[in-house]
């Protein structure tokens, strides 16, 4: 069912696929902060990562600014422990500036344990992964909406 | 020389709004603390809204706040008429010294300085000084410092040093407030709506407004018949509502958006909210904060139209000032009945009236026997046969046979039912006033009619008791003072053939801590001892306890020995609970069961839930029948204990 | 049953020789509840492996129609894990050298899953 | 959210600021965030990206003390403007009791403002609430910008108000329009008020 591993930035695919297989996650999408998809594992429909990647930045944005306003370090990982799934949401911080992991799991297959265990592994392959120099460019006002489609584009082929 | 501070001026009847609030705050600062926050506190605002009721409303204040202030108010004419009149007789320099050493200085109408150079030097210095030596300069004008035609620089920053603050047009809601205030000072009401239909009015001011009041006062006198909104509405001669004839809004002067924002939201609301629901909810609020229960108000609100809501209201305050009243008059008397709940709520004015009437007359008597325990439901017995029949001759002639009665026994024995229960009795006598209590809640008063410095109150209550029953009197132990003021209170009792009756766990004599002279005193009377109650006792207490059961569970239960009734009680809740537990009938076989636990040992199950399978470290699958259970276990711990 | 309450149920398995490390793991989703370890023993490894292996385990257990796990041993070249289900759920897992008195492991074992059920 | 609550005596608005991307959204709940006084407003939240783009909503709550005996409170909300938010924005319109459109005044972005007003119709459809019944009012921001560059209010009206609701001219970074879109959207709420308009 899962819609195979894509990555809109190369250096991410090979971290994400090894993630993938041994936590044994159905869905995982690497983005920044804002939103941005860099890779994705399990989603079948463009849609459906644009929502998830905006929800899933909303989420971080605001547990950042609640343990902002609790005077608190920003928290390292938030997991939602559902019926039949469960949802984890964690920052990478690497040279290319944080990236946003956000995994969802069955509990039947794997567990939180394992998923936070290779969630480790995962962080430390993407921080040797990322490209050096942050050519981090000026996100031009205009073209700020373009940026975010057009990486969608790019996963979905089109 | 100056225009004294007309009294009628003060903050009490100045009415608060959105426009004014921020002035009005500034103002209470001012007048709490001359001459620290601002200094000097510069008021402008358009004539007719307030400003010389603000100046004069600050000197009360600051007066009632520090008596022996020098407070001087004066218009700007009448300082230069002043200066004028003291230059020509040579006074000049005893006019300044005398305003220099004002603590608190006043002064109305500042606009006029425009080409008065003269003036606005003089008042430069003077400033100056006052400043320097921390006293307090308010003034007011119809425009702030930077309008005002050719003025001093030096004074335009002087007066804008301190605080400058401005008052707004009334907002509608603060108009309805204006209009509901004076027309109460001027004792006259209207029907609903008629004050609203002013209020609506844009008025460019506050004087404007009061002329409109009072040409609809003269009005409604001169017909002597309340005046209806029509007719309110031409006598105003505003058009009627509707036909777009919306008076002009006056070009109220834009000091910041948020507060243009915020009246104009406010007149919204107000419009919005009918104008009978915001009078109620401010007539809660204010109640509300006074800490008093506003349920009647609320339920006002609760209604879609309700009737005449201001008679409800003025209803309402009349309780509540009555409440006041009375509660005054309580403190006075008994400060801890002044603090019941009953003076915070005007549905319960009656109950409260009665309070106070008691306490009036100081005739609060004192906490009387309790009705839970009546003689009737004592189980009698041969055990105690001779005791209760001593009781009952006490209650038939009290203070006369055995004065005082001592009734000793074990704890659960039933002494303070019984104290109860004599104390039932003596009171249902016509003009009983049977105090009846532990010896605890008595050494508790004691102490707070100490402390509350009115023990003679105190005393004269009790000797007003017809009969003083006291529960536990070993209690009195170490507690010197309240067994002075209960030997003199006996002795006070006793001549009068008052019945005395205490309890205690064993015989007089053998209560340590209790004074000699307390001991005789209890020795002197009868003392009746009560042992275990016997099986027909218990017997009894047993049927009235379970009603309708099995025979067999009676005279079981009734056969085991107990030493007092209410450990025998506690072994019949024991059943009641396991048969509640198993939903079982109570019976004795039941009863056996949960008391003596004889049924057949139920099967201790050795081990744990566990499939017995142990994958053990020899390697293969041993089932457990083969497996050895005894393992080299350490002294203290058997296996089974592992559960 | 508080964080302390944990660790003090650990104190009679780390306290046989040999055992260089005692652990309480959910059984559901593998996180570590309590733990008092050697250096060196990476104890979240340990209890998101141990959790997933009592996953399979019971159900392999299940297929065979023996009931639940009361007590397992796994014996390594260089050390042994041993592990005793509670009946809430809970893992008390021990990581010990190859020598150890298994037996007695195995009783501690039993009695913290005792006090933790 | 339960506009007025007899028994508490209780007002509060919650007030969204829609539009699209960069219209000036947030800008309007800066400038209020500034004029309110400190006694008066609580902490602004906003959840935006690190190049302030708002990413979930922007948040200021504002106390207007007791009015008629009511205590009345607004609760001032911005939206992400791009369409990418969409799943954010859905979130923050639940239970509006007014909204401000705020809409972009140059030439060129007419398109997003057209796009922007029928994704506020669609996700409030979405969430059952008859958008007729939905106080509305627009505000045609930037037109401090060159003449040539924008459309003055009339052009605006006739391109987007078509259900005729109130509209204001505004340059929401120096405040012009600002308080009186604010006024102008408090008035159409607070007056539903008055027809005891269901919670």
């Amino acid at each position: 069912m899962t819609g195979g591993t894509r990555a809109v930035e190369a250096w991410t695919l090979e971290p994400l696929t090894t993630f993938v297989q041994e936590a044994g996650v159905r869905l995982v999408l690497l983005m920044t902060p804002a939103g941005q998809v860099l890779a994705q594992s399990g989603f079948a429909r463009a849609v459906d990562v644009m929502s998830a990647a905006a929800l899933g930045a909303a989420i971080f944005a605001s547990t950042t600014e609640m343990a902002r306003q609790l005077g608190g370090p920003p928290f390292a990982g938030l997991a939602h422990q559902g019926e039949k799934h469960g949802i984890f949401l964690s920052p990478v911080s690497t040279d290319r500036g944080p990236v946003v992991v956000l995994a969802v799991y069955d509990l039947g297959a794997t567990s939180l344990g394992l998923v936070q265990l290779f969630f480790e592994q995962l962080a430390t392959d993407l921080r040797g992964a990322s490209p050096k120099a942050s050519e981090q460019k000026q996100v031009l006002a205009a073209d700020f909406e373009r940026e975010l489609t057009d990486s969608l584009n790019s996963l979905f082929g089109r | 020389m100056t225009a004294a501070l007309n009294p009628k001026f003060s903050f009490d009847s100045y009415v608060v709004g959105a426009a004014n609030r921020l002035a009005v705050t500034a103002g209470r600062t001012v007048a709490e603390n001359p001459g620290s926050a601002y200094n000097p506190l510069f008021i402008y605002s358009g004539s007719g809204l307030g400003k010389t009721h603000l100046l004069m409303a600050i000197g009360h204040a600051a007066k009632r706040a520090a008596p022996n202030l020098s407070v001087e108010y004066l218009t700007l004419d009448e300082y230069v008429e002043a200066f004028h009149a003291a230059i020509a007789a040579g006074q000049g320099d005893a006019f300044r010294r005398r305003f220099q050493s004002v603590d608190m200085l006043l002064v109305d109408d500042v606009q006029f300085l425009t080409n008065r150079k003269e003036m606005q030097s003089e008042l430069l210095r003077l400033t100056e000084a006052l400043q320097g030596a921390g006293h307090q300069i308010v003034l007011a004008s119809d425009r702030p410092p930077a309008e005002i035609a050719d003025l001093d620089e030096r004074l335009i920053s002087r007066f804008s040093g301190g605080l400058v603050v401005d008052m707004g047009i009334p907002d509608y809601e603060t108009r309805v407030a204006i209009l509901r205030k004076k027309a109460e000072e001027r004792a006259t009401s209207f029907q609903s709506g008629v004050l609203e239909t002013v209020a609506g009015v844009e008025f460019a001011n506050v004087r404007e407004l009061m002329g409109a009041l009072n040409r609809l006062i003269a009005f409604q006198a001169v017909n002597d018949a309340p005046i209806t909104e029509a007719a309110a509405r031409q006598v105003l001669g505003i058009a009627a509502r509707g036909e777009g004839a919306e008076p002009a809004a006056a070009p109220a002067p834009a000091p910041d958006e948020f507060s243009t924002f915020l009246s104009d939201v406010t007149a919204t609301v107000g419009r919005a909210v009918e104008a009978w629901r915001a009078r109620v909810s401010e007539a809660i609020l204010r109640w509300e904060g006074e800490g008093f229960r506003t349920k009647r108000l609320e339920a006002l609100l609760a209604q879609e139209t309700p009737g005449a809501v201001d008679q409800v209201i003025s209803g309402f305050v009349k309780d509540v000032e009555r409440l006041k009243v009375l509660a005054a008059e309580v403190q006075m008397l008994d400060p801890q009945a002044a603090g019941d709940s009953v003076f915070r709520d005007p549905e319960r004015l009656d109950e409260a009236e009665k309070v106070a009437v008691r306490v009036r007359e100081g005739a609060a008597p004192p906490p009387g026997p309790s009705a839970a325990f009546p003689l009737a439901t004592f189980a009698a017995g041969p055990s105690n046969e001779k005791e209760l029949a001593a009781i009952r001759e006490v209650i038939a002639s009290p203070g006369k046979k055995f004065n005082p009665l001592v009734l000793v026994g074990a704890s659960g024995s039933g002494k303070t039912h019984l104290l109860n229960a004599i104390g039932l009795e003596l009171a249902g006598r016509s003009r009983a006033v049977v105090a009846c209590l532990s010896t605890q809640a008595f050494i508790d008063e004691v102490i707070a009619a100490i402390e509350g410095d009115r023990v003679d109150w105190w005393r004269a209550r009790y000797r007003r008791a017809t009969a003083l029953l006291l529960d536990d009197v070993h209690l009195l132990a170490g507690k010197d003072r309240t067994q002075e003021e209960l030997f003199n209170l006996f002795n006070v009792l006793q001549d009068k053939d008052r019945q005395l009756v205490f309890t205690a766990p064993s015989p007089p004599n053998t209560l340590e801590g209790l004074e000699e002279r307390i001991q005789s005193r209890l020795a002197g009377g009868l003392v009746v001892t009560f042992t275990e109650p016997d099986r027909v006792v218990r017997r009894a207490v047993l049927e009235r306890n379970l009603g309708k059961v099995e025979v067999a569970l009676l005279d079981y239960l009734a056969d085991r020995p107990a030493t007092s009734i209410r450990a025998m009680l506690a072994e019949l809740q024991r059943v009641k609970d396991a048969a509640d537990a198993q939903s079982q009938p109570l019976t004795a076989g039941l009863a056996r069961v949960v008391l003596e636990g004889e049924a057949p040992p139920r099967r201790r199950t050795s081990g744990f839930r566990t499939s017995g399978i142990v994958v053990s470290s020899a390697g293969g699958v041993r089932s457990r029948e083969k497996m050895v259970w005894e393992w080299p276990v350490p002294a203290d711990r058997m296996l089974e204990d592992l559960r | 049953m508080s964080a302390n309450g944990y660790e003090a149920a650990l104190h009679g398995v780390t306290g046989v020789r040999g055992v260089r490390g005692a652990m309480v793991v959910t059984g559901s989703d593998g996180l570590v509840v309590a733990e008092s370890l050697m250096e060196g023993i990476k104890g979240t490894a340990v209890a998101a492996l141990a959790a997933s292996l009592a996953a399979r385990l019971g159900r392999a257990m299940d297929a065979g129609g023996v009931g639940s796990g009361v007590f397992w041993h796994l014996q390594a070249e260089r050390g042994a894990l041993l592990v005793v289900p509670a009946r809430s759920g809970m893992l008390i897992v021990a990581v010990a050298e190859p020598g150890v008195n298994a037996g007695l492991v195995r009783l501690e074992l039993l009695r913290a899953a005792e006090s933790v059920a | 959210m339960s506009l007025v609550n007899f028994t508490t005596r209780e007002i509060t608005c919650k007030i969204v600021y829609y539009g699209p991307g960069r219209s000036g959204k947030t800008s309007n709940l800066h400038y209020i965030y500034g004029r309110v006084p400190e006694a008066r407003r609580g902490r602004m939240v906003s959840l935006a990206t690190q190049t302030d783009r708002t990413l979930f909503f922007d948040f200021l709550p504002i106390d207007l003390g007791s009015i008629s005996g009511f205590t009345t409170r607004f609760q001032l909300y911005t939206v992400p403007g791009q369409v990418y938010y969409n799943a954010t924005r859905r979130l923050v319109l639940q239970g509006a009791d007014g909204v401000v459109f705020v809409a972009d005044s140059q030439g060129r972005q007419l398109d997003e403002n057209l796009e922007s007003l029928q994704n506020l119709h669609a996700n409030l459809l979405d969430q059952g609430v008859d958008v007729r019944a939905m106080p509305l009012v627009l505000q045609y921001n930037k037109q401090d910008l060159p003449k040539e560059l924008v459309l003055t209010p009339a052009e605006m009206d006739d391109a987007l108000n078509f259900r005729a609701v109130p509209s204001f001219p505004a340059d929401a970074l120096h405040g012009t329009g600002v308080f009186e879109s604010l006024k102008g959207i408090s008035e159409l709420v607070l007056k539903r008020l008055a027809q005891g308009a269901p919670a």
